[in-house]
């Protein structure tokens, strides 16, 4: 029995690409606990939506200050460094294409790199937010995402079946079993749990994995 | 020159039925509740305005700001591009009621549509929505080899705005986060009502820090201690409350 | 012999039609001058496309401070309420139609509104600056100049001849002889200096002058 | 994250020949002069960079800064909207032997092109310019009536920046209307390079009075006591002094 990484461990795996001095913007939800796990030595820029610039970690309990959140509506904190914008010009630096890194939460992701993570079908009340503008602009968009869904259907796919968030945008995938480029329309496998066949990897996702090269090992520390 | 009035009141009394209201704010932060309530006011004094088309981020939280506009029934079209809230169910119950019409936007393609509309750009393309349901029936051009949605601009009657500081000119600054749509939704209304926590004279802001010039607002109303959204929820207001 | 308002009074006659509260721009030249003769009472505010809102009249010799300029390259000053912004808010203000009043001189205006005042032609280095962008945007776009060329021909003309600024977008001319409105393709005579005769002011303009009621005095103090 | 370098020199090293190269600044105010002059130095030698695409409002004025630029010989074409100024005689000179070329842009549009090259927007529609000599060949579309023109945004591979205070992040402010087209330039720009007067610690600029966040930044560099445009003019400067 394979034991997939938790949600921190994802975080964390995903956190150490993020380079010294990268501007990043994370989704709201799992992405945005990516910030915690900034390695040692690195200083990341993170950006919300909303219009703050290099923001802190969130403030104890009882001392927030509501006009200080993210685009998730969490109370966040000032560094030395924070700028506050408005919101044309938070979705220049988004368009414009001056962020290194944006990590978001999918439903469903193709072989393409299109990707499907704001609505899962047309009943209840539909929201977008910033997701469909993250997708275009930053250098890499990359995904956080349980390999399969709660009932053990692939969300890696040779075509997604929820509406798209955006066509061809994704270029990299960090699930809780395995790291996979996106590249010339193809699933190329970076990494696996060490416990985990190609073969069983292969097996709960939904467009073939390619290999271009060896395939490193997917290990995350306890957290 | 003096844009101030003194009462929200008169703030908000020439707001007719049917206008185009941008409301500032990012959920709670920013939202400009004491004059989205005291245009309840006027509507439970008046009924009107009513049939109101407004232009927000979200779709308001609890029972308080924009969810109690929503409540009174003054709002029959939301443009917003995340209508959803830690407390949503007076938006969701009114939509899936079919009470209230919604267009939803992205985030980055609403806010770049209101400041086209205050900067007299009529169009622009973007790449967001490129093949999704959202860019159904959008004109698309390919420049430089990739394609782009086109996107109209997008302008209001009425702009209700918070903001920190504000002279007589209507010259005005922000507080933080709470800066967000603000600054865009005094360039693209009409008629741009701000509430202010204080007023200074003219020279009172630093000529340098000065985010809205004044020539993009027409009312400035203080109000010393303005509400957070957020704090009004964590408390379970409801606006108007039934025992005050 | 008629004597012909001075540069300044038509300077005057311009500024007594600008509102309390009205946000005005002024083209390089002789419109500048019309900031001086702002009437008693009334406070306007002056709209310069390099980026400033409110700013004052021009300093002392040798109190310059050449980055608080006017579009002219003048130096200025600050008055209590005045806004810094950069380039393209600054243009947000011209052409999102947040003027009252543009100011602009011409070579040539026609019946039409049309406006030229950017080029005699194609010698020497063409130059547009901001005057294409200001004749769009500002609720009124007014004119000031002389009624004829120095050599006598006018510059009130049927159609252009020069390069056009733009198209349809004059809507006052107040020229050293008369006040003249353009509504719906013609020129409409709102005052005259009274010692010319209506048949010598058509004389020298070049299209049809259109009555809508009676023709008011042109005066102006001495100045 | 440090993006301070020690000289001028290491600030300009990494411009290559052929490069487009926006340039701050409304005639003098707001010209990064002290950057310019760096890269002549280069120039001078080693005979790099030459060929200069360069983006200004103006041209030059008299025989320092851009007008030295153009002197020299390193600029293939100027985009810009006004190329005169009080002492225009190395632009005109130059222009009218036919060895620069000018693409004429109002200035409004110029301004809006290159926010739109920073804001990620390929194209928008103006008013300006329909129905003049410079919209020729450009599309034009209806908008509720009325024809705009459409213009493409405008990149740059360098901006060469004046600001007044900046931070190791890049974050910057600027002086009076000397902010003009710079900020706008930090956005559409590969790699802004910028001249401040003083650096700060982070945290030393206050982050509701930043103008151009850092994350529009590549380079930093201090220049304490830059030179005005104008005074130089009035002194009758040449750029280099030939008897220093």
């Amino acid at each position: 029995m394979t034991t997939k990484l938790t949600t921190a461990q994802m975080a964390w795996r995903a956190a150490q690409d993020i380079d010294d001095g990268a501007y990043v913007n994370f989704g709201i939800g799992l992405p945005e606990m990516v910030a915690r796990f900034q390695p040692p030595g690195r200083e990341a820029i993170f950006h919300t939506e909303n219009g703050i610039l290099g923001f802190g970690k969130a403030p104890e309990p009882g001392e927030e200050d509501w006009d200080l959140i993210n685009a998730g509506k969490k109370a966040v904190t000032l560094k030395p460094g924070t700028a506050f914008f408005h919101h044309a010009d938070s979705f220049a630096m988004v368009r414009g294409g001056h962020l290194d890194v944006a990590i978001l939460g999918a439903y469903e992701v193709a072989e393409s790199g299109d990707l499907a993570n704001w609505s899962t079908g047309p009943k209840g009340v539909p929201a977008v937010g910033g997701a469909m503008d993250l997708v275009h602009g930053a250098r890499q968009v990359a995904v956080i995402t349980d390999h399969v869904t709660r009932d053990g259907k692939a969300k890696l796919l040779t075509r997604c079946t929820l509406p798209l968030t955006g066509v061809a945008c994704v270029t990299r995938i960090y699930t809780n079993l395995a790291v996979i480029d996106i590249a010339d329309g193809h699933f190329v496998l970076r990494e696996k749990l060490p416990s985990l066949s190609l073969d069983d990897l292969q097996a709960i996702t939904g467009a073939t994995l390619h290999l271009t090269g060896p395939v490193g090992v997917l290990i995350a520390p306890e957290l | 020159m003096d844009k101030t009035v003194a009462t929200l009141a008169e703030a908000v009394a020439g707001i007719k039925d049917g206008a185009v209201v941008m409301i500032g704010g990012f959920g709670g932060s920013g939202a400009p509740v004491e004059l989205i309530h005291a245009l309840i006011d006027r509507f439970l004094a008046t009924g009107h305005p009513g049939g109101l088309t407004v232009v927000n981020n979200n779709a308001g939280n609890g029972h308080v700001g924009l969810a109690a506009l929503i409540e009174h029934g003054m709002v029959g079209k939301l443009i917003c591009s995340f209508p959803r809230s830690a407390d949503p169910v007076v938006f969701t119950e009114t939509y899936l009621a079919g009470k209230i019409k919604l267009d939803l936007v992205p985030q980055g393609t609403l806010a770049e549509r209101i400041r086209a509309g205050g900067a007299g750009i009529p169009a622009f393309y973007t790449p967001t929505g490129f093949g999704t349901d959202l860019a159904k029936g959008k004109p698309v051009e390919v420049f430089d080899g990739r394609p782009y949605v086109q996107e109209r601009w997008l302008k209001a009657d009425v702009a209700l705005i918070k903001a920190e500081v504000g002279d007589r000119l209507g010259n005005l600054t922000y507080r933080m986060a709470a800066r967000n749509f603000n600054p865009l939704m005094c360039m693209a209304a009409a008629h741009t009502i701000v509430q202010v926590s204080r007023i200074v004279p003219p020279g009172g802001i630093d000529p340098e820090q000065v985010i809205t010039p004044g020539i993009f607002v027409q009312t400035v109303v203080q109000v010393p201690h303005p509400a957070q959204e957020e704090d009004l929820n964590r408390a379970k207001a409801v606006y108007p409350e039934i025992n005050p």
